[in-house]
């Protein structure tokens, strides 16, 4: 599988190598996961609190190795629909930092120039749709995409994310089911994290794993350690060969835990303290790093010298976002409709 | 000449633009071997295969879903509700997100979803409704109610080519009701633009869908005695064509909006709302309005025909409006 | 359990057999089975071709083992939800069979005085909910009432009639989605009838079986010969059981075909001639009147006058129907809201 | 005495109804331990159980559904929606079948929807919405939009013990930002009353929600400019209070309909109407709307701004209008 061909912010970091070696995976991983967890601190914990983010965040601390495990797995034709925690999506697709902040920030500079803020945000041309707020919609929207490349012959496939509390929703339903009996070429790709909202999962479903639902839909699925980016990885590969072979959808249900509140107002009291301590045991960025150090893939200064990469690009991306204008209220009626409708 | 049904022209329509364009395609329950409830879609399974006519399960949010998702794609869906009625059922996907693609990302979702609408068949409140007032209260869509079968024709053709997310009514009473001679030659229908049915002096009737041939019964009526109607046709609800109505209001001075879909909430409201803010001056007697009343469509003939705006109602609302 | 109380509108059958005795089961499956049948053939093939039917008519020619069986399970207190191929279950409640004509008929007589029509009747009374057109909109509005008898502390269950195609809805997986994490005590009766319309099961749904979605949902669930009464209602009296033991929902699939087209407006020529030949030796009716005689719980003489005894009364309830007035321009505006509200 | 807020109003109200009759519940997403996104239902877990405060997966549809079967059991559901906008998700449940089946089978369906709107949050498109006008266009329904806390607590009341559906927008920028001293003693304000919030000679401005702030501050300002406008809260929205406004604008002869929701296809169109058709012979000028331009609502402080009606516009066009 050719290496989705990555933006590299950093100056420092080289992508020279495939992500077919572990070695090259884990670089490339442990970067979009750290530039997630990065942009989404300083989001959360310092931009929030300074009053300088518009709307609500909701971040993906703890998750990050299931959008970069499975965006990985993806290739640049292939279509993307994240949710509220796949941050590093658009970094593997070629956003950069300064638009996430800058949309976050409601600026021109944001991929939807204000229009939508926070993760609220897509690029057709990236193969990025953007998320749609109502929880599982994208599902049956995916489902389409989907069909539209059987339509029309290509090997792409579309990758769809969701959380364990989207699949009660009946758009989920129909759009696995739909896909299904279509054969779509649709990687689903669930995170549970064991809430929704304040809600754990006993009260969403009788079932124990989503995964059990895939039989009801005739789909393959399989369980994986959500925070150990290598088998999400290798995971989201058997999907996305799997659907691109013409076999239909494929469920990837990744267990893991939201190591945040629901959101950046929600301190996530109804959380019990020992499911925090157990989960942050697992965290996936330092197994990375530590895999990488035990396997004499990288040393410790050169993990470093990433890190501080990352924080350098950051930095300048918020003081770029932050120069960024507001849009203009006369933007405000742009683009309702098209200005421009085709000749006919 | 062989004289088409409104049922055939849409189906002329679309089957043209199947033919015109390989990334049109049908998504929908029963349209395949069956050709649709109504039989819209007859024919195209041979034609045009499995692969541009999809049957679907009962899902109508998964249909118009996955319309928008393939109408990302470059496509160009055309989703069938079975009957209007069932479109609440996809209503987040519509209202929510098609109507605001292009204003959150600059992704344009360009479907059209048909959805078979009005009373008259005895099909109770679950197969009768006309809930056209929702969408045109959903900034980003566009919505089409034609009234003859040249319009069905051109303006589904319209629908299939236009840019936007199209909500297309067409009324199941006039799908083998109304016949006319169609041009021979390739034509579409402008979305947007109103049209005067019928030309008249003293009032003005703006109405569409069914309620236009009302309207006309009225009016021939009326001019038996001496009062003459001119009836402005919408064909699109949306957006207004305001420009069309305000000059006949301008030139009549008296107003009445019709419509089948109940009272309260209805399209009449928005129209006499435009009418007596821009018209204001104009006006020679107070705005009405002819609607169903605020009930659900009931099934026995005597209470639907009770509900049902018709020709006597409009008479009589328009001669009191006439001598005002 | 204690036998339903049922009309027994022809005065020449006598329910005293318990439903327990299979014999006694089948005598009284038999009279709905046949009422049903000769109920829905005057429908369809006489009043609507002589244009006295007013809307549209659906009949479940073929399935009525499934309402029977299945209805004859419920005790009175019970709510039923059926769909539109059960018409047996209003006559276990106690409608008659001309209140059914006037019902299709738009008469006052009906059981919605002509604001609804044919099979779109209820009557919370007898604790039928009228139908919903939206396929499987029923299944939350069942889980809720499910939901109040457990809130209420009775020992009632609900049951909720659905097709294939009433699967793929949204609304069912949210339905019995809430109905199972609520452990509400819901009976899920589906006919499988092979389509929906038009649509085959392979265009519906990629899994065999309907049941093959329960373990989704960690709900109990068999599969059973829907043509086969006693099969049927031995499968309802188990999940009623299930259900009233405060084990939650219970979903019993019926294998069964749709004897017609989908309306009566549908000659059903998409349908392989084969299917139908070899259904048609499935009958339920048959099988029901063959047995008895086997097994000697009946003579054919005995049987051939309880059908006279219900064609009697069917032409006398037409005979009823048809004096029943239309009703009143006047009614057009009543019970859009509570006229007198409760004084607040 | 300490001032009561809004949510804190609200949530008095579902308390004392849950205290009075056992039948009430309350289902919807993250009520319990949460309290509920907006913590309307804040310590309601531990004063009256799980068994009726229940937490629900997310399921719109499903919630609203369960509410009306529960609620044809004898019982009395309250239903939230965590947002206004996902009440698009339940659509079909509320306006086919809850809006319905006390006409069409005479089973009354008392749930109770609260569904929190509105925008000034910078919420964006997805969680500022005002869906009241599809409800409004829903016979069968009942739509209540409180502006006051005082009216907040005894609506929900009211609401609570009605025999029809109702449907409860909260105004999410209201929640926090009004207080109000509130009566020791229980009381309800009864649904389908409009108030005359304020008392004026020149000109009538009918609103509701939010809407009716931005009214007062343009009518304090236009005070000090001899100018005097009534405004007219219509607190319940269907059944519309037609008298209520009729009367205020036959005495003053000039209205402006001002509500945040988007133009067109908006409530401002019906009460036009209603004023155009009725009042007809009063009017002194153009009947005027004031509304959100026909976009969805944008994100950016701006651009949000620029889109939600407020009390400078109120001013130009009640100036405009006074001059007239
Ligand atoms: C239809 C709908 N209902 C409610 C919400 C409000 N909401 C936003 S996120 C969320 C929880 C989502 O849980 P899950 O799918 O598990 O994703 P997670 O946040 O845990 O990643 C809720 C209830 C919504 N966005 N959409
Ligand atoms: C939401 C919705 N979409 C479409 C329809 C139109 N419709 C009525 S019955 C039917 C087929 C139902 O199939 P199934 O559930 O298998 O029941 P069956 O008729 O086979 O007993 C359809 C598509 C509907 N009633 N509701
Ligand atoms: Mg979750
Ligand atoms: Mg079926």
């Amino acid at each position: 599988m050719a290496a989705v061909k990555p933006m590299g912010f950093s100056a420092g970091l080289s992508f020279s190598e495939a992500l077919d070696s572990e070695a090259g995976l884990a670089r490339q991983a442990l970067y979009y996961m750290q530039l997630m967890r990065e942009v989404e601190e300083r989001i959360e914990r310092k931009l929030y609190r300074q009053g300088k983010i518009v709307g609500g965040v909701y971040v993906g601390r703890g998750q990050e190795a299931i959008c970069v495990g499975a965006g990985l797995a993806a290739e640049p034709d292939d279509m993307l629909f994240p949710c509220h925690r796949d941050l590093a999506l658009y970094f593997i697709r070629g956003v950069h930092p300064r638009q996430v902040f800058a949309q976050y920030m409601g600026r021109v500079g944001g991929l939807t120039r204000g229009k939508d803020g926070n993760m609220h945000m897509g690029d057709l041309r990236l193969r990025i749709v953007a998320i749609i707020s109502a929880m599982a919609a994208s599902v049956p929207v995916a489902a389409g995409a989907a069909m539209a490349q059987k339509y029309k012959g290509s090997r792409d496939v579309t990758m769809v994310f969701f959380g364990d509390g989207a699949t009660s929703r009946g758009d989920w339903h129909e759009g696995i089911n739909l896909a299904s009996v279509q054969k779509a070429p649709l990687v689903l790709v669930c995170n549970n994290n064991h809430y929704a909202y304040s809600t754990p999962l006993d009260k969403q479903m009788a079932c124990e794993n989503v995964a059990d639902r895939a039989p009801g839909y005739g789909i393959a699925a399989e369980i994986v350690d959500g925070n150990d980016v290598f088998a999400v990885h290798q995971a989201a590969r058997r999907a996305v060969r799997h659907a691109r072979e013409g076999r239909g959808p494929y469920l990837i249900e990744c267990k893991t835990f939201r190591m945040t509140g629901h959101s950046a107002h929600d301190p996530g009291d109804y959380v019990p303290k020992h499911l925090w301590e157990e989960w942050a045991q697992k965290d996936p960025i330092d197994r990375v790093r530590r895999r990488m150090i035990e396997e004499g893939w990288a040393v410790e200064s050169e993990l470093d010298a990433i890190s501080a990469g990352i924080r350098r690009d950051v930095d300048a991306a918020i003081e770029w976002a932050e120069a960024s204008p507001f849009p203009d209220p006369s933007e405000l009626l742009e683009h309702v409709y098209d200005p421009a409708p085709r000749s006919i | 000449m062989a004289l088409t049904t409104y049922v055939e022209a849409v189906r002329q329509g679309i089957w043209e633009e199947m033919e015109r364009d390989p990334d049109v395609f049908l998504i929908g329950e029963d349209l395949g071997v069956y050709g649709g409830a109504f039989k819209v879609t007859l024919g195209m399974l041979e034609r045009f295969g499995e692969r541009r006519v999809i049957d679907t399960p009962i899902s109508e949010s998964a249909i118009v879903g996955a319309a928008i998702g393939a109408s990302f794609m470059g496509l160009r869906p055309v989703a069938e509700m079975q009957f209007a009625d069932f479109i609440s059922c996809a209503f987040d996907q519509i209202v929510n997100f098609a109507a605001k693609c292009r204003y959150r990302w600059n992704a344009p979702a360009p479907i059209v979803v048909r959805a078979p609408s009005g009373g008259g068949i005895h099909g109770g409140p679950f197969h009768s409704q006309n809930p056209e007032a929702w969408f045109c209260h959903t900034p980003g869509l566009k919505v089409i109610a034609p009234a003859t079968a040249y319009d069905a024709k051109g303006l589904i053709k319209s629908a299939i080519r236009d840019n936007d997310p199209v909500i297309f009514f067409e009324h199941k009473a006039l799908y083998r009701r109304v016949k006319e001679d169609l041009p021979e030659q390739e034509y579409t229908v402008p979305i947007g633009k109103a049209r005067v049915f019928r030309e008249g002096r003293d009032l003005t009737v703006v109405t569409y869908g069914a309620m236009v041939y009302a309207a006309e019964e009225a009016a021939n009526e009326l001019a038996r005695e001496g009062i003459s109607m001119e009836i402005v046709d919408l064909r699109t609800l949306l957006p207004i064509d305001e420009e069309t109505i305000l000059a006949s209001v301008r030139k009549t001075s008296k107003a009445i909006l019709l419509h089948e879909a109940t009272l309260t909430g209805g399209i009449g409201g928005e129209l006499a709302a435009r009418i007596a803010e821009k018209a204001f001056e104009h006006l020679d007697g107070p705005v009405l309005r002819i609607a169903a009343p605020d009930c659900p469509v009931p099934y026995s003939p005597p209470l639907e025909d009770a509900f049902l705006p018709n020709a006597r109602k409009v008479i009589e609302k328009a001669r009191w409006l006439y001598h005002y």
